[in-house]
């Protein structure tokens, strides 16, 4: 008879295996699921009511303007955008650092794209204020010294200026994920793509893009989340008709201090973006434990 | 039974419950003595504060934890829903003190009972106080017959304009003058639906006050503001979101007229005589923040011998000596410079000061639809 | 894993062989550089500006808003709320830190090496952190820890606690500002930590308890070890993560406000290169963190 | 047939800064044969293949493949293909869109693509593999899916960089015949760059040994084993008892050389001098056990020693015997012919032809070691 190391668990409790899943469970039970359903509860009552209604969630086709629904299309439109451009700057880079640059060049690189990112969100926001408003530094660049423009133009407040400014934002999340699954792409294969009669393009179609697609995956996934649910950047950047989701969710809890329709808008963002990533996982054939865990 | 290998698990518990303990130890002791050591016949424990930028000046904390002994500890916070939100989440507890505008009071009090009723008779002095304003918190702030408020500081908004760029402005209906185009910003806020309101013709705080049960009258008059100031929308440089982005954009002569508050207009005039702060012949929007006592308040010593510090001239007068805003003391601008004298006087005349339009409290159904139209405003693609 | 190292013939075979195509490559990364630091330099730059204004034009070199001698201009080093900020920053990072370090070392090992029934949706959940925005995972954290206050009352009896303290540390506060944060970092640094415990060859393990380790020392002797340069880059970036946040904090934070917060009310009320300085400061300590972490990674990774 | 060529390099020469790692490198490879590169690592054969395949440019020289100059040809472009050392199969494809994936490339139609793909399966013994991933198939078989790969392209030359070096022995064994006659069957020429020399032997029409980025020697397996015309090529291939020694008599048609104790006749060469340092190269194979009192058999080198140990490797005995000198002397024989094994310490004499021993001038006094450094280094 063999003895099996597994041991059977219904004869005796694997108290390590417990006690590891303690802290985990207490977390996520305690510190995200019980909040989080406590918010989910209160988004089927009306605002000091007490019963159960789904008026919260139906508000937002009943709304006359339909706000709530043009707000968070043009998001989720604006986040598209955002991550795919993102993804258009970054993979270049991504690749350089995998395929070009060698040992200490490499080092020196990886930390001068990372630094940027660590400065906090607010004065990065307010950098790129300084930058393009319209008495703002490009403006003073291009017309003082360069003498380009005979006048000032107003590059802020615009969604184009939103744009740029996310993208900044977000771009080492798209960059770091291509690169590490690009960096685990033996070099070989490319040279044997192009042994095998590939031009660049088949080599990039073939062998670069499939390697990469975890790491493109995994950042898209995590630069669309983040943009979906930011609020600074919109409402500094973004000027006076860029409403984003978030803002109209800051306004419920904060402005308007009605919770219930607040975490009703903020359940549905959650359903959405989560919907999103899944469509986003499915499209690029990935699962989402690998493409977090590259 | 516990076995050896299951030493690693019970190493990272206890790394769990000492770093809980530590942050614990570390960072709450303070509010642990303010709970336990509430009453006492010597003044002393702590002040919770949950105030505004500005009103809690270093000079001043310092002045009073030293005549009485109080420790006191400020939250700062950026929007009236953000004072509301706090308590609300904490039952009205955590802080002894708080400052929301007065129109916010009885609305939050009545929802969610996060306030207790103000004991007039521990205020040392309440003559001190400008009656007119005093009687208007106490109207504006009163629930079941209870008072929950008394001034703080008040302060009015109304028009910052640059006079060398756009000299003839006096009223709110300036703002939407093509000739600004591109040169105007304000906040998608009520403020500025008030301000439409007032140049339409309309007078929002009485209609609030006296017919708190006609939402539909109200909807009316803010969709014709919403027209009117969509209309406007192509006006306006962007929508400011704090004081110092307004600042920033007169400051730098980006914009040249903006719907305001008066404090920042008088900054902007200490740094560029030009600008000046205007009451519009439509009246200035007037706001009170006051001293309001959150339900679960621990030190009331404290508390009320905080208010009456405050509620000393001098005091008064060092709080709003900078211009910011003003103080309902009587005689506190007797300790102002006198260069923010002149500029206070200039922007208030006489008539100027009893047209104030102030803020009066809104039933909720109100400001449920000043949201929706705040928001339909952001929305709304400039013509 | 690392493929041969030897002088990489494919340096010349990448798509961006041709000499015009090099130029672009180059033209490429240094636009690249530009859009990262032009920002961020003109910030820097900044704050050695004379001038009471965050703003160009250069008006001379000083370093007032470090150290201001004369106390008119509020240099950081002068300036206790910004100190304290600062100071709470540094506590809160420490605390989330430790958390997510442990927790994510136990929470990687459990989704790893014990799959069990839910541990899917567990791990969703615990994804879902990241998507949730931080607002409403504090203000949800706040209202919960007011319920269990609440509750707590109603059966212990009010004295009892306040008596363990349990009612300051559930309100707005650092502890709760560390669970908040905690909440959500915890997640970034379990995928961190996982991702290397996968590829751990597990036979290592195994030859270690088959010399005679227990589970225990075993883990501790080889599997730790491997996880090192993962444990270091999970902690500096909980580390940043949680020195950087604003959203969730906000709603959080009690008395003692951490940097991103102090940030937030300050640049509301008035600007001045102070916060400039503040900046330079944060970016080089980034940058050594962001330092530390590569060159400690590196050293400690056994594939090179 | 004709004597067409595939490959053809006229004084190639591959420079990295100060590191030239090719000098002058000329050679053919006829069309039809299987044609190894052999050297130790870092003799510059990888960069050879490199600058074949058009991985890299040469510095100077040109390279002609199939009739063609092809300087500046990108490898996509070239009729060679490659079988690389790690086989480098797309690991995200199946076996059959492997093989598929050069004709894709060339954009063969898609029927086409398939019965090719198919055909070549079958050649290789891979059918019914076809929808499996590399990952999912054994070390043998990804081997011949990434020979498949190559072939199926009908290309005029396969260049192959030491592609049984991850095989364990027996594996590599098979392998080694089964590559011989796989390229017997297809007729298409095979470049192999290894550095085993075992493997050259085995499976080469042609044999191409290199060292220090120059090609020392190009012949035939047999040749290069009895005829090396390089102290290099003798140590390199093959196994060898090796002195250093110094001419001390000359006569018509032999000359004495003494190493230490031992002193050998061996065949003149026209520039032998008295005084000259000779490298002299002894096969153990042709190292004979001598009766100890007969006189049947008079090879010219004779030498007495005891045995220092006695390795028995399948067929082959090998036998150390010490004759006095630093190192014992190996010899070698098939088991059950001649004459009985010896024992360990037993004496015997040992005798080899002078014709049997190849002699080198040596060009310095350290040569031999640097050598013997080079035939171990490999092991």
């Amino acid at each position: 008879m063999s003895r099996s190391p597994i041991v059977s668990p219904l004869r005796r409790v694997n108290w390590g295996v417990v006690l590891t899943a303690l802290p985990l469970l207490v977390w996520i039970v305690g510190l995200v699921l019980w909040p989080q359903l406590g918010l989910l509860l209160q988004s089927f009552y009306k605002v000091g009511g007490d019963t159960v209604t789904l008026a919260n969630y139906l508000s937002i086709f009943q709304d006359s303007d339909l706000i709530f629904l043009r707000v968070f299309g043009k998001t989720l439109l604006y986040t598209l955008a955002i991550a795919a451009l993102t993804l258009i700057v970054a993979y270049p880079m991504a690749f350089i650092l995998a395929k070009v640059l060698k040992g200490r060049q490499k080092l020196v690189f990886i930390l001068l794209l990372a630094t940027p990112f660590w400065v906090n969100e607010l004065i990065r926001v307010y950098a790129w204020i300084g930058l393009l408003r319209e008495t703002g530094v490009v403006n003073y660049l291009l017309v003082d010294v360069l003498r380009v423009l005979p006048a000032p133009i107003e590059f802020l407040y615009n969604d184009i200026a939103m744009l740029v400014v996310f993208v900044y934002s977000f771009l080492l999340l798209m960059l770091l994920p291509i690169y590490s699954s690009l960096d685990g792409l033996d070099d070989t294969l490319i040279q044997a793509a192009q042994n095998l009669g590939a031009d660049r393009i088949s080599v990039f179609r073939y062998v670069v893009w499939p390697a990469s697609l975890p790491g493109v995956t995994s950042g898209l996934i995590l630069v669309f989340t983040l943009s979906f649910s930011n609020y600074l950047i919109p409402t500094l950047v973004g000027g006076k008709s860029s409403l984003w989701v978030t803002q109209l969710i800051y306004n419920r809890f904060v402005v308007a201090t009605n919770w219930n329709l607040g975490a009703a808008y903020s359940f549905i963002l959650l359903a959405i973006a989560s919907l999103v990533v899944w469509g986003l996982l499915k499209l690029t054939g990935q699962s989402l434990k690998k493409v977090l865990g590259s | 039974m516990l076995k050896r290998r299951n030493l690693f698990s019970l190493t990272v518990w206890a790394c769990v419950i000492l770093t809980t303990a530590c942050s614990g130890t570390t960072t709450d002791t303070a509010a642990t003595d303010a709970d336990t050591a509430a009453t006492g016949d010597e003044l002393g424990g702590t002040l919770r504060l949950l105030t505004w930028e500005g009103y809690a000046p270093d000079e001043l904390i310092a002045k009073f934890e030293e005549e009485t002994g109080v420790d006191v500890e400020v939250t700062y916070i950026a929007d009236n829903g953000e004072i509301i939100s706090k308590l609300k989440a904490t039952g009205g507890e955590g802080y002894d003190l708080a400052s929301p505008s007065v129109d916010n009071v009885k609305l939050a009090q009545e929802q969610f009972n996060i306030y207790q009723p103000i004991d007039m008779s521990r205020i040392e002095n309440p003559d001190v106080l400008v009656q007119s304003l005093a009687e208007k918190v106490a109207e504006y702030s009163t629930v079941d017959g209870e008072v929950y408020s008394v001034p703080a500081v008040w302060g009015t908004s109304g028009l910052i304009v640059n006079t060398a760029e756009a000299p003839e402005v006096k009223s709110y209906k300036d703002l939407c003058d093509p000739q600004f185009a591109g040169r105007v910003t304000y906040r998608s806020r009520f403020p500025t639906f008030a301000g439409a309101m007032l140049a339409l013709g309309y007078d929002p705080f009485k209609f609030s006050l006296e017919e708190p049960e006609n939402v539909d009258g109200w909807r009316a008059m803010m969709e014709e503001a919403y027209t009117y100031l969509v209309d406007c929308k192509s006006n306006v440089k962007t929508y400011w979101t704090s004081r110092q982005e307004n600042i920033d954009l007169m400051a730098k002569g980006e914009t040249y007229l903006s719907q305001g508050w008066d404090g920042t207009g008088w900054v902007l005039s200490q740094e560029n005589p030009d600008i000046k702060f205007i009451a519009p012949v439509e009246g200035a929007l007037g706001w009170v923040d006051t001293f309001t006592i959150p339900a679960g308040a621990k030190n009331l010593d404290a508390v009320y011998a905080f208010i009456n510090f405050m509620y000393r001239p001098e005091n008064a007068g060092e709080l709003t000596k900078g211009g910011g805003f003003l103080s309902p003391v009587k005689g506190s601008t007797d300790y102002w410079p006198e260069e923010i004298k002149v500029l206070v006087e200039e922007s208030f005349p006489e008539s100027a000061l009893n047209n104030i339009q102030w803020y009066a409290p809104r039933p909720a159904a109100f400001d449920e639809v000043v949201n929706e139209y705040v928001e339909k405003l952001q929305v709304a693609e400039a013509n | 894993m690392n493929p041969i190292s030897s002088p990489s013939p494919a340096r010349l075979a990448t798509p961006f062989a041709l000499p015009w195509a090099k130029l672009l490559r180059w033209i490429y990364v240094a636009l690249f550089l530009l859009y990262l630091y032009l920002p961020l330099g003109i910030v820097a730059l900044l704050a050695f500006n004379d001038s009471d204004l965050p703003a160009l034009p250069w008006r001379g070199f000083t370093l007032d808003w470090f150290f201001d001698p004369t106390g008119d201009r509020k240099g950081i080093f002068n300036d206790p709320q910004m100190l304290g900020a600062m100071g709470t920053s540094l506590l809160v990072a420490l605390g989330v830190t430790a958390l997510c370090l442990v927790v994510g070392t136990t929470a990687a090992f459990l989704f790893e090496r014990y799959p069990f029934p839910g541990s899917a949706a567990l791990y969703f959940a615990m994804v879902a952190t990241i998507v949730i925005p931080g607002v409403i995972l504090g203000v949800a954290l706040l209202s919960t820890g007011n319920l269990v206050i609440t509750v707590l009352r109603d059966w212990l009896g009010r004295p009892f606690v306040s008596a363990i303290g349990l009612s300051s540390l559930l309100r707005p506060g650092l502890f709760l500002v560390i669970l908040g944060q905690f909440s959500f970092i915890g997640a970034l640094a379990t995928i961190i930590i996982a991702g290397r415990l996968r590829r751990f060859p597990i036979e290592q393990e195994r030859a270690a308890m088959d010399l005679g380790a227990t589970r225990f020392q075993a883990i501790l002797r080889v599997t730790v070890p491997y996880l090192m340069p993962a444990l270091v880059s999970a902690g500096v970036v909980s580390f940043l993560s949680s020195f950087e946040n604003f959203n969730t904090t906000l709603f959080l934070i009690g008395n003692q406000p951490t940097l991103p917060i102090l940030f937030f009310s300050r640049l509301r009320f008035e600007i001045t290169p102070q916060i400039n300085a503040v900046s330079v400061l944060l970016m080089v300590g980034a940058m050594s963190l962001g330092l530390l972490s590569l060159l400690l990674g590196r050293r400690n990774s056994p594939e090179g | 047939m004709t004597d067409a060529v595939d490959v053809e390099l006229r004084d190639i020469t591959k420079a990295f800064g100060d590191f030239t790692a090719v000098r002058d490198v000329s050679f053919a490879v006829p069309r039809g044969t299987f044609f190894s590169i052999l050297g130790p690592s870092g003799c510059g054969k990888t960069t050879l293949l490199n600058l074949i395949s058009g991985f890299q440019e040469p510095t100077a020289g040109e390279v002609w493949i199939a009739g063609q100059r092809v300087n500046g040809v990108p490898p996509n472009r070239r009729k060679v293909n490659m079988v690389f050392q790690r086989l480098a199969l797309f690991p995200l494809m199946t076996v059959f869109d492997n093989v598929a994936f050069g004709l894709r490339m060339a954009k063969v139609p898609q029927a086409q693509v398939r019965s090719r793909v198919m055909a070549m399966l079958e050649t290789v013994g891979l059918t019914g593999m076809e929808r499996r991933l590399p990952s999912q198939l054994s070390g043998g078989q990804q081997q011949r899916v990434a020979i498949a790969r190559c072939l199926v392209l009908e290309p005029a030359v396969v260049l192959l960089d030491e592609p049984l070096s991850a095989l364990d022995l027996k594996l590599r064994e098979h392998m080694k015949l089964q590559l011989k006659h796989l390229q017997r069957e297809v007729g298409t020429t095979f470049v192999y760059i290894t550095h085993d020399q075992s493997e050259a032997m085995v499976m080469s029409d042609r044999i191409a040994v290199m060292n220090e980025g120059q090609v020392l020697q190009v012949g035939a397996p047999d040749e290069i084993y009895s005829l090396p015309c390089h102290p290099f090529v003798a140590s390199f291939v093959g196994e060898s008892n090796t002195f250093q020694g110094t001419v001390v008599e000359l006569s018509e048609d032999s000359a004495i050389v003494k190493d230490g104790a031992v002193q050998m006749q061996l065949s003149r060469t026209p520039d032998m001098a008295v005084g000259q340092s000779y490298l002299q190269f002894l096969r153990p194979e042709n190292v004979r056990l001598l009766p100890l009192d007969g006189d049947r058999d008079r090879p010219e080198n004779q030498v007495r020693g005891r045995v220092q140990s006695v390795i028995f490797d399948g067929a082959i005995v090998r036998c150390l015997v010490n004759i006095g000198r630093d190192r014992p002397l190996t010899t070698l024989f098939t088991r059950g012919t001649t004459q009985a094994v010896p024992y360990v310490g037993e004496t015997v004499r040992l005798g080899w032809r002078a014709a049997d021993v190849i002699a080198f001038p040596a060009q310095h006094r350290d040569q031999m070691m640097q050598l013997q450094k080079a035939q171990f280094a490999e092991v």
